[in-house]
């Protein structure tokens, strides 16, 4: 299931829901991103570069059609009983959550390997853009060239 | 055509979205963004470096070379920073 | 923080409690243990054979000192902000939570990492023993040879 | 020497722990579970398959030639299932 939304959300509660699909489920991997307070090397900044908050813009339409299909792409891989992703938009301050990738199975590989290939295939495909406000102003996040890196990996 | 910009292509192009027609002559994505940076100004500025955008048409990843047609959706866009 | 206790957990009051340590978190992964309610591969068990409930004994003591050098080798091979590691024992039902295990990192790859590694020390290395409650009568799980082969794997 | 079984071997010794000198002559882990399976009855039901049996000496997982002394604690148990 894949969710776009400007609240919040309960780990703890959504796994409780994921858990209770089915009796088979052994392995429940839950990934959360957090916003930080700074962006790059940490040292290499001062106070005025620290993150005040951050807008998350995205692409409705073409977000959730890439993220099924990241979905669809991690349930073709693993046997899964669900899969859940949440991604946040709007304003978020340091500390805030910003998405959850839950991956139900039977077996904790599964689960360990399908929430890290989803978040990785998040990172490159999925039409999210982060600015940060700092003391100095606002700037648009760039991609890292590390995140394109893991998801060629998963490359068959 | 629907044609939309995000980020900061959005903010130099000072537009979120347009419908144009796919003007004459203009067969693919590179043509098209070659066509809105000779609109001069923000455009300009947008696709003055065109390795730094990223195109999705009717809202699948896409190369430059890709062809286009009138009725696609094209999205302009930097690369993605979600997670 | 090691902690072994008989009480269910909330993954997500767990996680607001250490993303709250440091500004500079930016990945918590968490994998989450349940009961299920059958033990081998699944088809060749019948009905008498589904599991009602489990019990968990472990070794006092040793347990905590296993997880405590599990945590710190974590430590030691990636750089991380918190580390979490709750164990249930005792009496459990289907759908139950056993085991959280939870990593906070600047860094995505090494959450996911050192939680996937405490993960395949603990089944080899903490001493914790589960009997299964069937139709049929209770039975020890025996021990998964590839649980020994995915400890293996992380040898330097 | 504190002596501790746990899950089946608990079950079959009858017991879950119990202080013993470390009998004369014996010096490895190897030396105790031959003495302990020669008392017969549950005990030898216990360790009548010693590649089924783990052992952990002062609460660190080891191989059955560690040498013992008197002042170990030393467990008898089933390969783990945790987690």
């Amino acid at each position: 299931m894949i969710r776009i939304q400007t609240d919040d959300f309960d780990v703890g509660q959504e796994l409780k829901k994921i858990s209770s699909v089915d009796n088979s489920i052994g392995a429940v991997c839950s990934f959360v991103g957090l916003v930080r307070d700074f962006s790059g090397p940490r040292d290499n900044e001062g106070e005025d570069d620290k993150i005040s908050s951050m807008t998350l813009e995205h692409y409705p339409g073409m977000t959730e059609k890439q993220l099924a299909k990241i979905e669809e792409d991690a349930r073709s891989r693993w046997e899964l009983s669900d899969v859940l992703i949440i991604h946040r938009i709007g304003r978020l301050e340091p500390k805030d959550q910003i998405v959850l990738v839950m991956t139900a199975s039977m077996h904790r590989d599964a689960a360990f390997d399908a929430a890290r290939f989803i978040m990785d295939f998040l990172k490159t495909e999925a039409p999210f853009w982060k600015k940060e406000e700092t003391g100095s102003g606002s700037k648009w996040v760039e991609a890292k060239s590390s995140d394109a890196g893991n998801s060629k990996g998963w490359e068959k | 055509m629907k044609v939309l910009y995000f980020a900061w292509l959005k903010e130099k192009t000072g537009i979120g979205e347009e419908d144009i027609s796919l003007p004459q002559g203009i067969t693919n994505v590179e043509g098209l963004m070659e066509f809105l940076k000779n609109r001069g100004g923000g455009f300009e500025k947008a696709f003055s470096d065109i390795s730094m955008v990223r195109v999705a048409v009717n809202m699948e990843h896409v190369k430059i070379l890709t062809p286009l047609k009138d009725s696609d959706e094209v999205a302009f866009f930097p690369p993605v920073t979600g997670g």
